[in-house]
């Protein structure tokens, strides 16, 4: 299939739950080495905040990543709240008048996801953050649609680059973030926001390969 | 982890509900969220002042809300910034109908969270905000260009923003006057720490970092960010000489220059400690002919139970000096 | 030792040399000796009240001498009573006419300090004099024998001793009423503590006892005495819930009573912790029918960097409840 | 000789501040224990000072425990600077009119000993504190006297009491001072004040001994 419905979709926002919940040790584990170790318990409140909330609800991609992007946005404090907020809730608004997400629909809220972060953050790729997972993903996923790959192709560049743009933070000096007060210091272990970022965008590619499947 | 409590997760929630039980009189919360926290002693016409940031600083941030100083906090989780909702309902109560100054930290996440609230509160209650962000740690970064954005973090001279500010808003200036109070303050405020110990977030459960048992972090922030120097632990004179010539250089300060002085205690660092230190500091500025108006020794900006110090300087003129000696009460400062 | 000091013998020396500094409009000392501590603020005709003891308790003893509390303190060394000398020296400053109170802790070295200075200054100042020997804590031994001396040690309820004594002293009543008023202070005051880690006298530069990582010691005194169980690390509620139990039994505290509570962290516990500490008690005193007209919270009366809590019970009637109403303006405590 | 000069006596003085000197950690070790580890630290505290006012100055024996007496009792606080400030005062009153030190004049010194530690503490024998070397101490010196015995027999009958005195402290249970807070915990090591007190009794008869032979 060339695209899924918006409507039997909701399933990408559950998965992404269990991920950061599966994962919320060793997010902690990798924060914990140049940051202060916190990560994945900030990302397991806010997401499970959300799982809460959709309980018992029914609801479409665009109305689960909403609910995911305010609960964020407004129950979580700290840089997670409002960067991952801000990210989802872009992806929300991209696909909200979507009944079908076609590879056209996605490549707008790949692209939204990357202005709702930059919206609010300086962060460079580079930088050793989150978007040097995003920016990356984003652009393979771009470059491999206008190259005319199917969808699930598309999605299959996307997840490389994101694996690529996360290793990539491994050799880099933080610039942004409590880390890049430790300069040097900082290079040699993995950014822990790009590898959140990571599994958010794997975790979204692979369900919807799924959902084309 | 070695703390007197219950679940991390509870700790704030059970934190502030102690807070308000021993305060009743002066602190309430807003629509019952605990971590929206205002004085109750409002004044028409007042200039509101809010700060926000994360817990784990006691008495910054939410000790300096009451009468002379400011106005309400969004309590964050510890070393988390609150939310944006949080700091819009702040806001709104805040507001005593002439405007509301934001002041706090200069950290990614209270960013994130105030700016995106003055927006909201500006466009939907019509409310004017103003904000200044405390930036005066001289070891997180060097110090930024004219009219560049300063990358360094704010840690315990925020007081003194918070003391000068609250002052002329006490005095019923307008939010113009009293955002230029609070910039001069900030801008004539500078500090340093050292740190001995790291500090525990319940929530992690394990300490923010490593140190050996002789040594020290001059430089370290108070949420435990890397400093400027480890080595191994010195007599306090020296380490009081090296924070000094730091500090003192960064401004500059200068001889025939009038400061106020804030000695600091990071938490498990006993006041006899910080006396010392105060004595210490008190001979190096008399030596560089600095000489100072008024001394304050405390915990007053904390890392949990950090064991250290810093020092903030803050560059008086007769403005400001109206400002420092203006009276406060707070339920965790006072000054009569 | 992990210490922000210089030399450990000059430690006492250099922590009063800076509080001379930091707050020289209100304190001095008695002929040129930093250990003989007074207010700059006397007011003749008024009841002297004196106090003294080792250091190491801060703000406790010294911190309390200012308006409307006490007038002098002679300072030891850490942990260490002062000698008579220094205890006949202060007398003598603190006398405003009407005689002098001592009020100290139930200490061997402190009543053979005390005691010879009092009958000094009786037989050649013609000073008139009266004690009071805080021994508030619970733990410490079993309750006395009416008419008898008590065996118990005093600790942070001092505070309120000082406090009520101090406020009768202000409002000029005669040295036997305030004598009076800090007896029946110090026969309504309970106290119990916690501790969770030791402390270091500088001098003697290692821990003064041993407690492993996950354990707790109820009932320690503020120099480390062992208390009454050693057990592993429990919630905080639970640890309020027995040492509550213990307290509100031995006065014991009833139903319908009025009490003032202090929660004293003993130097490394956090202010966080203190308050959710202080939410429990709420919780507890509410369901015994016992109501809290005022929580006093923070650190009185410290053990250098000991992690760990007390708790005091202060049972009021009207009279108590006016004298801890009354204003203070200390360097260290201020109630507006 | 059966007595000695008060006036070539000050030399006992000097051999007690080089006895606590000397003893200076063991008795803080001992201290340790059940204590708060610091009584060699105060001891050595009071009688270095009391060696400093001395310098440069002659004294004898009276003189001497009066200078030694009065620095503890006016600049050392805790326990030990009035206990033992007394006990050296008391010693020193008992023998100031004396030109010679007497068997009978060395009676009242010891027993003055006694009656200025009883003048302001309760501390009987066998509540482990420095009453327990002193009292036998005495107690031996005067029977052997009232015996017949001579002054160097009466003082090596002194010095073997204080040993067994001081020796006796290790099975008794605290009952005054910090250590009384231990209850049995405090049953199995010596007592601090007891030892320092059974240095000082026996620095005081070997010294008078050899000024005797
Ligand atoms: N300004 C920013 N822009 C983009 N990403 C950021 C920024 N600040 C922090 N991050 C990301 O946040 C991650 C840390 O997140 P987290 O541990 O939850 O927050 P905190 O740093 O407040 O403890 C970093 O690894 C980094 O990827
Ligand atoms: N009331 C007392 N009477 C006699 N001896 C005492 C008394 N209190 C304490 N001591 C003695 O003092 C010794 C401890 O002395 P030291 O360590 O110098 O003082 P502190 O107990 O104040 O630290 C104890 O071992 C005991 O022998
Ligand atoms: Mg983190
Ligand atoms: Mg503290
Ligand atoms: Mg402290
Ligand atoms: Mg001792």
């Amino acid at each position: 299939m060339s695209s899924f419905k918006n409507a039997e979709a909701g399933v990408i926002v559950d998965q992404l739950i269990k991920t950061i919940q599966k994962e919320r040790d060793y997010l902690s584990e990798i924060d914990g080495k140049i940051g202060d170790g916190d990560h994945g318990i900030n990302m397991n409140k806010g997401f499970t905040m959300c799982e809460k909330k959709l309980e018992g609800t029914t609801y479409n991609l665009s109305e689960g990543l909403t609910t995911l992007g305010e609960t964020l946005l407004e129950d979580i404090g700290g840089s997670m709240g409002p960067l991952y907020g801000m990210l989802f809730d872009e992806m929300a608004q991209a696909c909200e008048d979507a009944d079908d997400i076609t590879v056209d629909v996605f490549a707008d809220m790949i692209t939204g996801a990357v202005e709702g972060i930059q919206d609010i953050s300086p962060a460079q790729v580079g930088d050793k953050s989150l978007i040097d997972t995003l920016v990356p993903a984003k652009e393979a996923f771009v470059e491999a649609k206008e190259a005319g790959k199917d969808f699930a192709e598309c999605l299959d560049a996307m997840n490389e680059a994101a694996e690529k743009g996360w290793q990539s933070t491994k050799d880099l000096v933080a610039k942004i973030g409590r880390a890049s007060r430790l300069g040097e210091r900082s290079r040699g272990v993995l950014d822990a926001g790009a590898t959140s970022c990571y599994f958010i965008i794997t975790t979204i590619g692979n369900a919807a390969k799924e959902l084309l499947a | 982890m070695k703390k007197i409590i219950n679940q991390p997760d509870n700790y704030i929630k059970e934190m502030l509900e102690g807070i308000y039980i021993a305060h009743k009189d002066d602190l309430t919360c807003v629509d019952g969220d605990l971590q929206v926290l205002v004085s109750k002693h409002k004044k028409e016409g007042k200039v509101g002042i809010v700060t926000g940031g994360g817990s784990g600083h006691l008495p910054l941030f939410l000790g300096y809300v009451g009468k002379g100083m400011i106005d309400g906090c969004a309590v964050g989780d510890v070393f988390q910034s609150p939310s944006v909702d949080q700091a819009i309902a702040l806001t709104r109560d805040a507001d005593q109908g002439a405007g509301v100054l934001y002041i706090y930290g200069n950290y990614n996440g209270d960013i994130f969270t105030f700016r995106p609230a003055a927006d909201e509160v500006e466009m939907e209650d019509d409310i004017e905000t103003a904000e200044v962000l405390g930036a005066d740690d001289v070891a997180s970064a060097g110090p930024s260009a004219p009219g560049e954005k300063s990358t360094r973090r704010g840690v315990a001279g925020i007081f003194f923003v918070y003391k000068c500010a609250g002052a002329a808003a006490d005095k019923m200036l307008s939010l113009e006057e009293v955002k230029r109070v609070a910039d001069k303050a900030n801008n004539n405020v500078r500090t340093m720490g050292v740190a001995l110990t790291p500090c525990t977030v319940p929530r992690v459960g394990k300490p923010s970092f490593e140190i050996e048992d002789d040594e020290m972090e001059i430089g370290m922030g108070i949420h435990g960010e890397p400093g400027i120097r480890r080595g191994k632990l010195e007599p306090a004179d020296q380490i009081v000489d090296e924070m000094l010539e730091k500090i003192v250089a960064d401004l500059p300060y200068e001889k025939g220059d009038e400061v106020a002085v804030l000695v600091n205690g990071l938490g498990a660092t006993p006041l006899d400690e910080q006396y010392i230190v105060t004595r210490r500091i008190n001979q190096v500025l008399e030596e560089k002919g600095i000489s100072v108006y008024k001394y304050y020794v405390g915990e007053y900006a904390t890392a949990i139970e950090m064991a250290g110090f810093s020092i903030s300087l803050l560059k008086l003129d007769d403005e400001l000096k109206e400002y420092i000696d203006h009276p406060v009460d707070t339920p965790f400062f006072k000054q009569v």
